[in-house]
């Protein structure tokens, strides 16, 4: 185990909220809590998983010929940039634990670029379909055999990204947030739950993007026609 | 009977530490939220109950002659997400739960303060926004939002109140947060999960289906929202959309809600069935393991409201087996509480009645429940007033009678003082019969025929609908006496001295009102739960001496 | 009690790892493998996501079993709101016979 | 249980006279329980009241709470079994009934008889014959509830839901929208009128429509140009729809599915939906174009056509005006 150290917790008042016994009870409370909301966020998307499981089993074509007009490479750049906003994120934490305030300043910047970049390619593609008439609604087309249950999918790939995109605008504003707290020293060796816990609500965010790509823009096979 | 002093000098308690309505409004304690919960969620009720009294008005006479058939539509809509979503779901939990837990477990707070006051600015939002939404034309899809008809054909305020469930729903998941968080991380020492007072386990339980469930229910009804504003298609059935995919989401939250409902409400009559047999309560593991199999069960049965939605059948056989085994932990419940009693020695103050009269509604109602639960009798009954009476039933009989034992048991303790007990069990008296003469007509009723959500009515029903508003005005005078008289209590009542039943349980051994801090020192808890055994008898009471 | 601190190393090979599995998602998805494809792209997913809990997230190192619970419980919840549905859709047309 | 004030609904038809068992069995046995439970809370308030008794700690019993989860769970499981078989027996018609098309739109009920007759917010069956409803919505959801036989099946928009009775009295029936549909959800009745045989008969012979459901459709396939494409031989730019109604077909994705009322529905609405293996994706939807009531004529047609004895089943009585005698709107 040359890879793990582990390192007891100093003990100081500092930043102990008063109804807390110690900075042990108070980190693992933000910690538990944290990933309670998570599991509460898995039930939010799960809804959504639901109906497009439920709509793809019932449609398969519409949604295979409706994917194909996915655009392929935006949603892999996509992927690889929101993974890489994750390990920037992975190793803020992992400075914060070192009380690096420095280096958790501008490894949280890093993450906060490359989720401006993920949301840029995002609203660059939302405007594709925008121009290609892809939105649902009175202005929608879609040339292919089943455009109705087509547009079902995209009704879905709207709210399902949407969501995901506006869970990334709240990423940002936390990730901004914390970025205050390291740059005013307010973080330490000692109390960095904040970064821990911002970090693990933008890993949650980019997991659910890991089942979004294939869901989404590899529903089936591609048609290397295009 | 040492306990009786009259406080002379002013002690400082939570309410007194600090004036001002920013005290109030900025405040992160728990006990202070607590009231903040109360007056809202009172003020709520009573704007649901008047929804009620319209509705039973109307339905005084088989024509649709009070009001126009959408105002009609609007009042039971609005009476049902006002008493749902805004009364019911976040009453005790809110209330009774946010004062008591942390110091049922001798904690100083709920684990996270801040995310408390937020989750109650965000029911106040989701409140603004239902209240909205009810003066700019409310909505008329009935409370559970049914699509098509919400997202499509319906011309009024959906939007509004469904952004009012969906920020409502947020308080709700907070609330559940801090309730878990706080018991696994935050009991005294000594305080074991299987020293935590039944009321503990319970919303323990109703935490987790807050949790687990509540998420879904916003994502539904935000899509309904969306589905209005944006014409985006998930539930349309033009493109292929599925109306039964909303309605099984819709109920994925909304049956688990159900026992958001009615758990909190078991764990008072836990506390007070005990107290006031002076007993030890039957079987405390098996009560406090019903809850939360209850909890986790409940999960597994909504689709028992869609046995005629045009369901598969086999769904249908899954469903309604799985809905008699959530039967199961109820059931043990309500012989624990009655074994309870057995070789007590019984005191019939207000909360014993309301919880007797809570054992007895909440039988009725879970075994009508069992009726609809069964296949061949849901098909017949499914959207009359059969459904009406059960669900009444179990959330007015059962839920509202569990929390009007809590705000009675815990009254002194809240606020120091003693409500009057002569009132308080006219009053419940009051209710008692009230309700059973309003509810009790529409089991039948309905099994003769009469759908729910009916404007008019044809005139074979009417009497039964008579007996149904007379008892709901016997009802109304029941709800308005305890508003009175509490009122007048916080003046003229009695004071109360820390634990003026001598009953068990952390919360009691400390002031009335209790500390900012609610314990000087941290308690350390070495006895089991509900140790009545060493407990003095419940004093006489007292008369009015100090005004 | 102690905190965990995960050697940097150890973030950047997961990265890796999932920088690979990307690819291969990506990559498979030219390759017609009918209606295993849904499964496949399904499965990698649950992999990186597992890599993401395990790694990034520091599941792994958790001292506390009740953060595990919770992580697998909200997944549960998801599986029981997934089959329980699945029951009404997939058996919907059962009863449909010829000729009623 | 008098006239105006009744406590109890008829039971026209046999399976009501089941449901009411079962729901007798019910109130016997769980009012039973119930009962106990407030005897038991009386008995105890008034036998253990402090003045008299002292309380004796008990911890519980554990045999004592298996006794109690184990026998109501076994309760439960018969009311389970005889709902189950009371539902199935429900949700599956017998072959050969008669079939009757109901149409659901905001607020009025649309009934249409095989044989052409039209009636609205009224449905004339008779006695002793199975009655399968096929029904579908315009608009929202709604719920046919006819309280005197005891059955209630919602009724959907972009799908058929079906349910059936068996009349065993003549009289006047209500019929109920049970399941809120906006405004006048509360206007939506009607009523169901059971005649003897006889009486149906006659009441049938006034109220002839244009002809038959098929031959309605059959004239509708001409006049839409469906027979352009779909002919009956293997010409057509279409499959040949004869015997098409009711078997296993192949799509051209692999997937085979059965060509019921629900599928022929899509076929025309959203043809693309599921495509027929061997043909090109090229039928125009005709959603919006044919009403529902047109698309049932529709599948009467295409279902006559697998039908052998009836395969040109298009009536030849004369012709009356579409409400003659049927309709009496409430
Ligand atoms: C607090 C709220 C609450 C609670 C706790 C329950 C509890 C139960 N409910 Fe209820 N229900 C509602 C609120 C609630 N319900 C509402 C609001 C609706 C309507 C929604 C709408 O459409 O608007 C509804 C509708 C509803 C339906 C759908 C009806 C329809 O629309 O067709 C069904 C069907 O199965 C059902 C069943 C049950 C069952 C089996 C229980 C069980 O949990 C009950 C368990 C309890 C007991 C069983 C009693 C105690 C046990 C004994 C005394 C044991 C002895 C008994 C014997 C041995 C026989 N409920
Ligand atoms: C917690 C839940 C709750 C509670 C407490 C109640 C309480 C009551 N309910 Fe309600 N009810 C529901 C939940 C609840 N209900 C739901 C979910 C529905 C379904 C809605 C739908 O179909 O969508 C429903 C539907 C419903 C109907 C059916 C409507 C229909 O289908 O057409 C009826 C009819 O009798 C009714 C009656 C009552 C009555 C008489 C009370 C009484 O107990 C109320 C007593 C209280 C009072 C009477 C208040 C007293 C105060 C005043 C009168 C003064 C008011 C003035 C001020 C503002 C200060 N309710
Ligand atoms: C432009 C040609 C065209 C017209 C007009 C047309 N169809 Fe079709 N129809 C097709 C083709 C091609 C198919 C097979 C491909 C498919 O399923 O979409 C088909 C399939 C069908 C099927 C499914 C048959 C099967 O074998 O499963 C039905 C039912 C049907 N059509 C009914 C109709 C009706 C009713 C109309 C008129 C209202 C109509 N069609 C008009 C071309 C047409
Ligand atoms: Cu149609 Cu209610
Ligand atoms: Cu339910």
């Amino acid at each position: 185990m040359s890879t793990v150290e582990t390192r007891p917790n100093a003990v100081s008042t500092h930043s102990l909220h008063e109804h807390f016994g110690d900075l042990e009870q108070q980190r693992e409370a933000a910690t538990l809590g944290m990933w309670v909301f998570l599991a509460t966020e898995i039930m939010f998307f799960g809804g959504m998983f639901t109906a497009y499981l439920v709509y793809r089993m019932a449609y398969p074509v519409a949604f295979d010929a409706a994917s194909q007009d996915m655009n392929f490479w935006a949603g892999t750049i996509n992927t690889i940039v929101l993974i890489g906003s994750s390990l920037t994120m992975a190793l803020a934490v992992h400075a914060s634990q070192e009380g690096k305030n420095k280096h958790v300043v501008w490894l949280l910047i890093a993450t906060m670029a490359l989720g401006a970049v993920f949301l840029g390619i995002k609203a660059f593609e939302y405007h594709e379909h925008w121009v290609h008439h892809l939105v649902p609604g009175p202005y929608f087309q879609f040339e292919g055999p089943d455009p109705r249950h087509a547009e079902i999918f995209f009704s879905l790939y709207f709210a399902m990204t949407g969501f995901h995109a506006l869970h990334m605008v709240i990423g940002l504003g936390l990730v901004s947030w914390i970025v205050y707290l390291a740059a005013r020293n307010k973080i330490t060796r000692e109390y960095h739950s904040p970064v821990e816990n911002v970090g693990l609500y933008w890993h949650f965010v980019d997991m659910v993007w890991i089942y979004l790509y294939p869901l989404l823009y590899l529903v089936a096979h591609k048609h290397v026609s295009g | 009977m040492a306990s009786a002093v009259h406080n002379v000098v002013e002690t400082k308690n939570y309410l007194n530490s600090d004036f001002g309505i920013k005290s109030w409004l900025l405040t992160t304690d728990h006990k202070r939220i607590g009231l903040l919960y109360l007056v809202s969620i009172t003020t709520m009720f009573f704007v649901g109950g008047f929804f009620a009294m319209l509705i039973r008005l109307e339905l005084l006479t088989p024509a649709g002659d009070l009001l126009q058939s959408d105002t009609y539509n609007k009042m039971f809509t609005m009476h049902g997400i006002v008493m749902v979503f805004l009364f019911l779901i976040p009453s005790i939990p809110a209330v009774l739960g946010n004062f008591l837990v942390p110091m049922m477990i001798g904690a100083k707070d709920l684990a996270f303060p801040k995310i408390n006051l937020l989750s109650w600015y965000l029911y106040m939002i989701g409140a603004l926004l239902v209240i909205y939404s009810i003066v700019t034309g409310s909505a008329d899809t009935g409370w559970t939002f049914y699509t098509p008809f919400s997202t499509q054909y319906s011309n009024s305020a959906v939007i509004t109140a469904a952004l009012g469930v969906f920020v409502s729903g947020f308080s709700s998941i907070l609330t559940g947060l801090n309730f878990v968080v706080t018991m696994h991380r935050m009991r005294a020492p000594g305080m074991t999960w299987s020293r935590m007072p039944l009321f503990c386990w319970s919303n323990y339980a109703t935490a987790l289906i807050q949790l687990l469930g509540t998420p879904v229910i916003a994502i539904t009804i935000m899509l309904v929202a969306l589905e209005r504003l944006f014409n985006i298609g998930i539930f349309n059935p033009q493109l292929g959309g599925d109306p039964l995919l909303f309605q099984h989401l819709f109920w994925f939250y909304s049956h688990p809600a159900v026992y958001i409902m009615i758990l909190p409400s078991m764990g008072v009559i836990s506390e007070v069935v005990t107290c006031f047999s002076r007993k030890r309560i039957f079987g405390y593991s098996f009560v406090a393991l019903a809850s939360i199999a209850i909890a986790v069960l409940g999960f597994l049965v909504w689709a028992h409201h869609m046995f005629v939605a045009g369901m598969s059948v086999y769904a249908s056989l899954i469903f309604s087996f799985l809905t008699f085994l959530v039967g199961v932990p109820s059931a043990i419940k309500t012989f624990n509480w009655t074994a309870t009693m057995y070789k007590g020695s019984v005191y019939l103050h207000t909360p014993m009645l309301y919880a007797m009269g809570f054992i007895g509604l909440f039988a009725i109602g879970g075994v009508t429940g069992l009726f609809l639960a069964t296949l061949g009798i849901d098909v017949h009954v499914h959207d009359t007033y059969f459904v009406v009476a059960h669900f009444h039933y179990i959330m007015v009989g059962g839920a509202v009678l569990g929390y009007m034992a809590g705000i009675h048991f815990w009254w002194p303790k809240i606020t120091g003082k003693m409500y009057p007990e002569t009132w308080g069990r006219i009053a419940a008296g009051t209710i008692f019969l009230g309700f059973n003469l309003t509810f009790f007509p529409q089991f039948i009723v309905g099994y003769v025929g009469m759908p729910r959500r009916y404007h008019s009515y044809v005139p074979e029903f009417q009497i039964l609908n008579v007996f149904s508003t007379a008892g709901a005005s016997i009802l109304a005078v029941g709800y308005i006496l305890p508003l009175i008289y509490l009122f007048w209590s916080l003046r003229y009542g009695n004071d109360a001295g820390p634990n003026p039943y001598n009953a068990t349980g952390l919360e009691w051994t400390t002031a009335s009102p209790p500390p900012k801090e609610n314990f000087h020192e941290t308690p350390v808890v070495t006895w089991e739960a509900y140790d009545y055994e060493h407990m003095p008898p419940i004093p006489e009471e007292e008369p009015v001496v100090h005004r | 009690m102690a905190e965990t601190i995960v050697s940097r190393r150890i973030y950047f090979i997961i990265f890796f790892a999932l920088m690979v599995f990307t690819v291969i998602t990506a990559a498979v998805s030219y390759i017609d493998l009918g209606a295993w494809s849904g499964v496949v792209a399904v499965g990698i997913a649950s992999t990186k996501a597992l890599l993401v809990a395990l790694f990034f997230m520091h599941l792994r190192y958790d001292h506390q079993k009740i953060v595990w619970i919770v992580a697998i419980s909200g997944f549960f919840w998801l599986g029981i709101l997934f089959v329980l549905t699945a029951t009404d859709y997939a058996t919907r047309n059962f009863l449909t016979v010829p000729g009623r | 249980m008098g006239e105006n004030f009744p406590l109890w609904p008829t039971a026209a038809s046999a399976g009501a006279q089941n449901v009411d068992a079962l729901f007798i069995y019910l109130i016997a046995v769980t009012g039973g329980v119930t009962l106990l439970v407030f005897l038991l809370i009386f008995i105890f308030a008034m036998k253990y009241r402090h003045t008299k008794a002292k309380a004796v700690q008990i911890e519980g019993s554990v045999p004592l709470e298996i006794t109690w989860s184990l026998i109501p769970l076994g309760i439960f499981m018969t009311f389970f079994v005889w709902g189950a078989a009371i539902y199935f027996a429900q949700a599956t018609p017998p072959k050969d009934a008669m079939e009757i098309f109901v149409v659901g739109k905001q607020w009025m009920w649309k009934m249409q008889h095989s044989d052409g007759v039209r009636e609205i917010n009224q449905l004339h069956v008779p006695t002793d014959r199975d009655i399968r409803l096929t029904m579908i919505s315009q608009d929202v959801i709604h719920s046919f509830f006819l309280p005197a036989f005891r059955i209630k099946q919602d009724v959907l928009p972009g799908r058929y839901t079906t349910t059936w009775f068996r009349a065993n009295r003549p009289g006047r029936y209500h019929i109920f929208c049970a399941e809120y549909c906006g405004t006048a959800h509360s206007g939506m009745i009607g009523e169901v009128v059971v005649m003897e045989p006889a009486a149906y008969e006659a009441w049938l012979q006034g109220g002839r429509g244009e002809g038959s459901m098929a031959s309605v459709g059959q004239k509708m396939f001409q006049e839409l140009g469906c027979s352009t494409c779909h002919r009956f031989d293997a010409q057509g730019r279409g499959p040949n729809l004869q015997g098409v109604y009711g078997r296993q077909q192949l799509l051209d994705d692999g997937r085979s599915v059965l060509a019921d009322d629900n599928y022929i529905r899509e076929s025309i609405v959203n043809p693309g939906a599921k495509v027929v293996a061997g043909f090109k994706p090229i039928m125009p939807t005709f959603q919006g174009i044919v009403s529902e009531e047109q698309v049932l004529a529709l599948i009467s047609y295409v279902k006559s056509l697998s039908t052998p004895a009836q395969t040109e089943p298009a009536s030849n009585r004369p012709a009356v005006p579409p409400q003659a005698g049927a309709t009496k709107v409430q």
